[in-house]
């Protein structure tokens, strides 16, 4: 059954904008963890 | 003259993350099982060279001496089905062969520097039988400590016990070389079974898909953002461990607090990023955490905490010793914490750290027992909460003991107590 | 906790693979526009302060800085551009100066700087040099230094080759900071393709790549102390503060101090001195420079497929191939190294191993100076305790400027003799 | 349709039988893993009367596999 016009538009834009989301909080975890550490990879306390 | 030997898990991780965007249209094109486990291998293999050449040879040798006891093992319980009498010596070599494996990890644990020095100075020598450059490169690399050791030993025995007790049948050296050199679970863990890796009923490894992809990848994301930034901002809370016999009560307080969401940040943070790293690759493996600050009592906390080695302490430690039989239970309560508190170091503090919570679990199950005969019920958001406070306020008085030698502990609890 | 499969059920997102390209070249984007709202940050470069008003950039950065040569030093137009490169043998120290200490170099004058003094009285004048100095360098480094120097197009490459290095397998590289940006030049060199694979860390070439497009991650290093100071100030605006302990140590820059105790100081103590120390130290328990080298020249290698040969014939064949002129010195040692008899034996074979060498690859524009004439030595003064390392120039920066004008100044050049 | 197995860890675990299923474990069943497990071997013992080894019962990491064990040793279901 094809879904109404409007409908496919509808999902579309919501695709659309999860995806510029999902990309936004990608660049911000990564970007924060990268220039937040400070960059000193030593100091970071090993787990065990 | 002492090392600092303090390892980043972090570069690592960025290592295993930057081959991976190499390796994973090789892994998706070249789908067989077997090539799928070989260039796992191979990729935690050549991950372990850049730690140190001599840290990727010992790991090889001590995976070779694995897949040899598992052999033995397996092939020993095979003729023990027909000839039972043999079974005695059957578990003879199953705890020689448990013991072996336990042994660089104890040695490792009680007598750090010599070890240090061994592994070293031995890996480096054997190096240069194989090959000139590599011993070359060798040399210049930092000075290691056995990196990922204690995990690689308790998946090692997890694999001998279940072969002892018929699980698993005499396994290839590439299956045992595939499951030792497991790249997400190589540095800080967490201890998986081979089950979690091993090929499905149909024979096939699991195949990435998109929704593979897109989970893993923001897995590891927010493990790196945990791990990288929030750790790092709540890391100087640390500072109390050497200071706290000229701050206030207070101050001491406060600290500790935060450094236990330091710490479980940090640890769990290393846990995302392997967890996510794998789901790349198609593996869902166990958690390794589950909110344990939010924990209503202490057996609740321990089976929120470091879950794959408390799932490994049950079955290879509580089980054995009787947990499920209603006079050995508190033996095997008493074993599984121990098991848990010595694998992190042989010291006084952590037999103390042992012996603490095994208390802990004893009077958890006295007062269940109580509150049921009385059929109390603490299901009242209100006595939820106070469960969840008291629980957390438990297990923090229980951090000091873990990274800090018995005397200074006991010192922190002096000041702690404005004593 | 499944969060993250729980957290895309609820947004109602089914991955696809386009939609994955998407995400990504999203994430891309987002981290490009954060790049670009991010300055380049003044990287902390070393021997900045020792060259204040004079034609020479410093170009390396410090060992924790991935970056490894600052790419914002702008390249200098016109006159003759010297490459000098060189380890902590072309520092002069002053008396009592500590020979590690990234940050306290500024009273400490440099060989490049007297000799450009000595260049300008012999009226070589319009020269600029660009200054690839760091503590501890290694044969490995120097070799990426020759190639960036080469890339910046360097006149005249002069090179130190430090005789307690040059043919030391225990000591090819020190950390590990500088491959991502070697991973770039080594590409260049088809021999070397085999170390991009052993030596480099993948998240190297990763860096490499990412920092070659992406502000955020190619600058991030330079705001490391600007980061742990804020992180700091959010900690103290939060929490109660630790008395008595100075909390401003914490935020201190991650400076020189990545030179960990180098694995070389345990291969030699454990192997060559069986554990034990004294050797190594005076009576007062203090760490001797001078034992310590002697120690090292032992290890010297001569066999012909060691790496710190291949090393320094790749760094020769380079130079070679480029047509660039270039003076590689052995740096002067002192006489005090005669007290250990293997040691200065060790300094001899040396000598000979480059002098064949010699043979080899000098030609009218490549010098390889092995031995410095004695009377360039006067006036010269080595550290006490120290075989190596300088206090006084003495004739050395006279000597070089006039092995580096006879290089410039006579464009027919016959078959010189040392 | 009631089995004996699984009602007996119904039972054991103070869980309905219904949400008992092959390979429940205490890996994924909390109650498994909580202090009420502690008389499952002895209610396994008595109810099939049988004698179970350590090893037995190391095995019985699911419902399905402790069914496995007990059949091969002559329990019926």
């Amino acid at each position: 059954m094809t879904d109404a016009p409007e409908k496919n538009q509808y999902d579309l834009a919501k695709t659309l904008t999860i995806e510029v989301f999902l990309g936004f909080s990608f660049a911000l975890l990564s970007g924060m963890a990268y220039f937040g550490s400070g960059f000193d990879l030593e100091f970071i306390y090993q787990g065990f | 003259m002492k090392f600092s030997l303090e390892y980043s898990s972090t570069a690592f991780f960025l290592d295993l993350l930057a081959l991976s965007l190499l390796l994973l249209p090789i892994y998706l094109v070249a789908s067989g099982t077997r090539t799928r486990q070989v260039t796992l291998t191979l990729s935690g293999l050549y991950l372990l060279l850049f730690i140190a050449p001599r840290l990727a040879l010992l790991s090889l040798f001590f995976w070779l001496l694995v897949f040899a006891m598992q052999r033995l093992i397996a092939n020993l319980e095979n003729k023990a089905q027909e000839k039972p009498d043999i079974s005695s010596l059957v578990l003879f070599v199953f705890i020689a062969a448990v013991l072996g494996t336990l042994t660089p990890m104890l040695w490792w644990k009680t007598q750090e520097w010599e070890f240090v020095k061994l592994i070293n100075l031995s890996g480096n020598s054997a190096l240069s039988l194989f090959s000139r450059t590599l011993w070359e490169i060798d040399l210049a690399r930092n000075i290691i400590m056995p990196v990922g050791l204690s995990f690689a030993t308790f998946r090692a025995v997890d694999l001998l016990v279940k072969t002892y007790i018929g699980k698993f049948r005499a396994m290839s050296l590439r299956e045992v070389f595939y499951y030792g050199f497991f790249p997400p679970v190589l540095v800080v863990g967490p201890i998986i079974e081979y089950e979690e890796i091993k090929e499905g009923a149909s024979g096939k490894l699991p195949a990435p898909k998109s929704d593979d992809f897109l989970a893993g990848a923001l897995r590891t994301a927010w493990g790196f953002f945990k791990v990288l930034f929030l750790a790092s901002l709540l890391q100087p809370s640390a500072q109390i461990l050497d200071t706290f016999n000229t701050q206030s009560v207070s101050t001491i307080w406060i600290y500790l607090f935060v450094y236990t969401w330091f710490f479980y940040i940090n640890f769990s943070g290393y846990s995302d990023i392997a967890i996510g790293i794998a789901r790349l690759y198609g593996f869902k493996l166990k958690e390794n955490f589950n909110n344990p600050f939010f924990a209503r009592n202490i057996i609740e906390f321990w089976s929120s905490w470091h879950m794959s080695l408390y799932r490994f302490a049950r079955r290879n430690v509580f089980v054995p010793l009787g947990g499920y039989r209603e006079n050995r239970h508190l033996y095997a309560l008493a074993g599984t914490m121990m098991t848990i508190a010595l694998w992190h170091a042989l010291s006084a503090s952590m037999v103390t750290f042992g012996i603490y919570h095994t208390i802990g679990l004893i009077l958890h199950r006295q007062f269940t027992k109580w509150k049921d005969r009385n059929n109390i019920s603490l299901d009242h958001p209100a006595a939820q909460l106070a469960c969840l406070l008291f629980t957390y306020l438990f297990v923090m008085l229980s951090f000091p003991l873990i990274v800090l030698p018995l005397g200074t502990a006991l010192e922190f609890y002096g000041s702690m107590f404005g004593m | 906790m499944k969060s993250v499969d729980h957290a895309l059920s609820l947004l109602g997102y089914k991955a696809t693979p386009f939609g994955l390209v998407r995400i990504a070249l999203w994430a891309f984007l987002f981290l490009y526009l954060a790049g670009l709202a991010l300055p380049p940050g003044n990287r902390t470069i070393p021997f900045t302060e020792n060259v204040v008003g004079l034609p020479i950039t410093p170009l390396v950065t410090l060992p924790s800085d991935p970056a490894f040569i600052d790419e914002q030093a702008l390249p200098t137009q016109g006159g003759l551009k010297i490459a000098w490169i060189s380890d902590s043998s072309s520092v002069i120290y002053k008396p009592g100066a500590k020979f590690l200490d990234f940050s306290a170099m500024g009273d400490n004058r440099l060989l490049p700087v007297e000799t450009l003094n000595q260049l300008r009285e012999i009226n070589q004048n319009d020269i600029h040099i660009d200054l690839y100095i760091r503590l501890s360098l290694r044969s490995l480094e120097s070799y990426t230094l020759t190639e960036i120097a080469l890339e910046r197009n360097a006149d005249i490459i002069v090179l130190t080759l430090n005789p307690f290095f040059v043919f030391n397998n225990h000591a090819i590289f020190k950390g590990n900071t500088h491959f991502a940006r070697a991973t770039r030049t080594w590409s260049k060199n088809p021999a070397v393709w085999y170390w991009l694979a052993l030596l480099p860390q993948p998240s190297d070439h990763l860096w490499a790549g990412l920092g070659r497009h992406l502000n955020i991650f190619a600058r991030a290093p330079a705001f490391a102390p600007d980061v742990h100071a804020a992180k700091l100030s959010l900690w103290k605006a939060i929490f109660p503060q630790i008395k008595g302990q100075n909390t401003d140590k914490l935020s201190a820059p991650p400076s020189g101090e990545g030179l960990k105790e180098n694995s070389m100081i345990f291969w030699v103590t454990q192997r060559y001195l069986n554990g034990d120390l004294s050797k190594l130290v005076n009576d007062k328990n203090e760490a001797i420079n001078a034992l310590w080298y002697r120690q090292l020249i032992r290890l010297a290698d001569f066999t012909q497929d060691t790496i710190s040969r291949a090393i320094l014939l790749q760094t020769l064949e380079r130079i070679k191939a480029s047509g660039k002129k270039a003076i590689l010195y052995l740096a002067p040692v002192s006489e005090n190294l005669r007290e250990d008899e293997t040691a200065w034996k060790q300094y001899q074979k040396i000598k000979s191993e480059l002098k064949a060498l010699q043979q080899v690859y000098e030609d009218d524009k490549v010098k390889l100076i092995v031995d410095i004439p004695p009377d360039a030595l006067n006036g010269t003064v080595f550290v006490e305790n120290d075989d190596v390392h300088l206090n006084e120039v003495g004739g050395l920066s006279s000597f070089l400027a006039s092995s580096i004008a006879s290089l410039t100044s006579k464009p027919e050049q016959k078959e010189s003799t040392p | 349709m009631s089995d004996a197995l699984l009602d007996l860890f119904a039972e054991v675990l103070e869980v309905d039988a219904g949400s008992l299923k092959e390979d429940t474990s205490p890996d994924n069943t909390p109650q498994w893993d909580s202090l009420a497990a502690m008389g499952l071997v002895a209610a396994i013992e008595e109810k099939f009367n049988v004698q179970l080894s350590t090893k037995e019962i190391m095995k019985m990491t699911t419902i399905g596999l402790a069914r496995q064990t007990l059949s091969a040793k002559g329990v019926s279901f």
